[in-house]
């Protein structure tokens, strides 16, 4: 199978796709090298977490990377109404993923673990807010995704390509800040 | 070749939350009695796994196994890069600690 | 061409005032703020009232005079904002994101670096003054600085949404979503305002070290992106008036 | 491009002029001005027994501190018969002119608040007055900016019949020159350069009213030009 190369979306996505990589890898660091300084400190805030929920949001934002690289898919094969359904059960996927984010934040304050109560919970809420905000702009995102869908006039794959590479870049942040967050030991 | 491109998407999402459900059991067998400790161990395969993870996000998902050069360099550079700070991080703050 | 001849014939002579202006005005800045003052990288936030008063002491003259040129001279802010206008009524978008652009930054100068120089001069005129309320200046002075980063978070989002959908490729589109980098890292320092001590206090590795990386990086790209859009320009040597671009 | 309605604005100028002026003596602290030796016991004595002139001639100043800015937008109008190319000048100039009355408002904040109660300790009245003083003396950046590009956009008005005379963009350097030593005031309490002296208090805050004086007559006499321009075009 040998077929021709050719950049997904638009190149100059990429840019952003490293930089802010390379942003959120610098918050991990500050983050990893102040846990290693107050370890217990951190592993008994840590233990607040519930493990089975951010597994549960993980597989959310998965499989909502994965329906939305199936949307792509589906333009590229020129069949826009299947790739609308894709782009909904990605929205659906995210708010889903949202929702149980804020439940979490929302039970994490109820019992007292907030923002200011303790140097791991300072970062945990740091982190998965940036990453809330990405998500939010995410959904800005997929919807220039269905308006480019539902006209035909403006369609444009690669602006289609280069959304959903930024709906994939959220997806890609979670993944490392739920290893360090809710893993890392 | 649709089909098979459909497939390896599959694939490539089972694998992904295969990964994810392995955690579960790193982590009930790292801790004890569900007293978190401390383990080098622990830590190096988290960031191992998600960053296996970042990386077949990048390649299926995001597509860049069908990319020019260039950019699968960048990637993978970047995969590299994030991997040896973090490792870096942890483990100069745990010397300095 | 000499800097002072081209200044004086060149057909994009406006355009280069403004460039050098802002460049001029950067430059002052970073000596003022990290060489004369000493107030970057900022000062503790943590201090005591007690140790306030030997931070004022202790830099008295550089706040005094440092601040007097930031008086002086602050009011250059408004060339990098013209120019930057200026390159959004290059791009086909509607005139309403240029003229946000305009007054979101002309209004930012205030709280961005006004309150500072007030707050820190206040505090270096009477050394003799209360500790508890020395604090207070110090406090209202880094907390003023760093944390009204609401207008350039608006701002970028306006300036990179522009670019995003221009037309005319005035500038890369990189850079536009570089915008949205600097505008993601101005969300960050709003901790400053609830932490006295940590990573995300005023003076934190991410709420100020990393956040000045950004910034600092996406200072010299647009200035250096200024430049070479003056350079493109083709204003032609007609007689004017007979504008260009009117609005 | 309608010029309708240009003359609305310039004829507010007389009023605007009338209230400042009068906000300006009603204020206790200016004729003379307050000296910033006085002691925390003084600040706090001249704010109770003035309390109501402190408080009305400062609500008259916040009201109309910004009333100037129609006028100088009539000036930003004008830069569009410059020998310009771009509006990058005029953007500066709108940029300056929106900054500088913010930067007085502020200052009639700090006043207001100094006087709000007067029972205060001392040294927190003495606070508020030095952050009022030290903002409405040193807190001419915008107007210093405006002075220049004004100049600058005249300078570069070469054409046969220029807009503004020629002197009129010296005249601005001259001006903004004449603001700088007040950026100075925080380094002394005593002598021409604090802010109740001879240069940080009389001649910036002059050099302002001649700015507005001179500006509002060549203003005038640019907008009569362009309104025989536009009767002769018609």
């Amino acid at each position: 199978m040998t077929e021709t190369e050719r950049v997904p979306g638009e190149g100059d996505m990429w840019f952003f796709v490293v930089f802010e990589s390379l942003v959120f890898t610098s918050y991990f660091c500050v983050y990893l090298y102040d846990r290693a300084q107050h370890e217990h400190a951190f592993l008994k805030a840590q233990s607040a977490l519930n493990l089975p929920l951010g597994i549960v949001e993980t597989i959310l934002l998965l499989t909502s990377s994965w329906a939305i690289a199936r949307c792509v898919q589906e333009v590229r094969a020129a069949r826009y109404r299947s790739a609308q359904r894709f782009v909904l059960a990605t929205v659906g996927l995210g708010v889903a993923f949202f929702g149980c984010k804020l439940a979490e934040w929302v039970r994490l304050i109820g019992d007292g673990h907030t923002f200011t109560s303790s140097e791991f919970m300072q970062h945990f809420f740091f982190l998965t807010g940036m990453h809330a905000i990405h998500l939010l702009i995410g959904f800005v995102v997929l919807g220039v995704i269905r308006y480019q869908l539902a006209d035909p006039q403006h369609r444009s794959h690669q602006t289609i390509e280069t959304c959903s590479t930024y709906w994939h870049t959220v997806d890609l942040f979670w993944v490392l800040i739920f290893a360090l967050l809710y893993i890392v030991r | 070749m649709e089909t098979s491109a459909k497939k390896r998407l599959l694939v490539a999402w089972v694998v992904v939350v295969a990964i994810t459900v392995i955690y579960l059991w790193i982590d009930r067998s790292a801790d004890d009695r569900g007293v978190l400790v401390s383990s080098v161990a622990v830590t190096v395969a988290a960031i191992g796994l998600a960053l296996v993870k970042f990386r077949i996000i990048l390649g299926e998902f995001m597509d860049v196994r069908h990319a020019p050069r260039a950019l699968r360099r960048i990637t993978d550079l970047l995969v590299v890069v994030i991997a040896m700070a973090l490792l870096s991080a942890y483990f100069v703050g745990r010397a300095v600690a | 061409m000499s800097l002072g001849a081209s200044l004086r014939t060149d057909p994009k002579r406006e355009l280069w005032f403004a460039w050098y202006s802002t460049v001029a005005f950067y430059s002052l800045y970073s000596v003022v703020f990290f060489v004369l003052t000493r107030t970057q990288p900022p000062g503790r936030p943590w201090l005591t009232p007690e140790q306030t008063v030997a931070w004022f002491a202790d830099r008295h003259w550089g706040l005094l005079v440092g601040f007097a040129l930031i008086f002086v001279l602050g009011g250059f802010s408004a060339t990098s904002i013209s120019l930057i206008t200026y390159s959004i009524r290059r791009m086909s978008v509607s005139r309403a994101y240029a003229y946000s652009y305009l007054i979101l930054y002309a209004i930012a100068a205030i709280p961005g670096f006004l309150f500072i120089c007030v707050a820190m001069t206040v505090g270096a005129m009477r050394p003799e003054r209360d500790p508890a309320l020395l604090h207070w200046l110090y406090d209202f002075g880094f907390l003023s600085f760093s944390g009204t980063m609401g207008v350039f978070l608006v701002g970028s989002l306006i300036w990179m949404a522009a670019i995003l959908l221009d037309k005319n490729g005035v500038f890369p589109r990189w850079f536009g979503y570089l915008n949205l980098c600097n505008a993601l890292t101005e969300v960050v320092i709003a901790p400053s305002w609830i932490f006295q001590r940590g990573v995300l206090a005023w003076n934190g590795v991410i709420a100020w070290w990393i956040d000045v990386a950004v910034f600092g990086m996406y200072t010299v790209v647009f200035i250096y992106l200024l430049r070479s859009l003056i350079q493109r320009d083709d204003l032609g040597t007609g007689p004017v008036p007979a504008p260009v671009i009117t609005g | 491009m309608s010029r309708s309605g240009e003359r609305v604005i310039f004829w507010t100028l007389p009023a605007v002029a009338v209230i400042w002026i009068a906000a300006f003596l009603l204020f206790p602290g200016f004729v003379p001005p307050m000296s910033p030796k006085a002691s925390a016991a003084e600040v706090a004595a001249f704010y109770r027994d003035h309390l109501s002139r402190v408080r009305y001639s400062m609500i008259l100043f916040n009201w109309f501190c910004v009333a100037l800015i129609p006028i100088l937008m009539l000036l930003v109008e004008r830069m569009r018969g410059m020998a310009h190319r771009t509006p990058v000048l005029r953007y500066c100039v709108i940029g300056a002119a929106g900054a500088a009355p913010i930067a007085f408002l502020t200052s009639t904040v700090f006043w207001l608040i100094a006087a709000f109660r007067p029972d205060r300790s001392p040294a927190l009245t003495q606070m508020c007055n030095d952050l009022a003083w030290i903002t409405f003396t040193c807190g001419v950046p915008f107007l210093i900016g405006l002075c220049v590009f004004v100049a600058v956009a005249i300078a570069y008005d070469d054409q046969e019949q220029p807009v503004f005379p020629r002197w009129v963009g010296r005249f601005n350097l001259v001006i903004a020159l004449a603001l700088v030593p007040a950026c100075f005031a925080g380094l002394t309490l005593d002598g021409p350069f604090a802010w109740n002296g001879f240069v940080s208090f009389w001649v910036k805050n002059l050099a302002i009213a001649l700015w507005i004086v001179v500006m509002a007559v060549v203003l005038r006499q640019a907008m009569d030009r362009d309104r025989v321009v536009a009767g002769a075009a018609a």
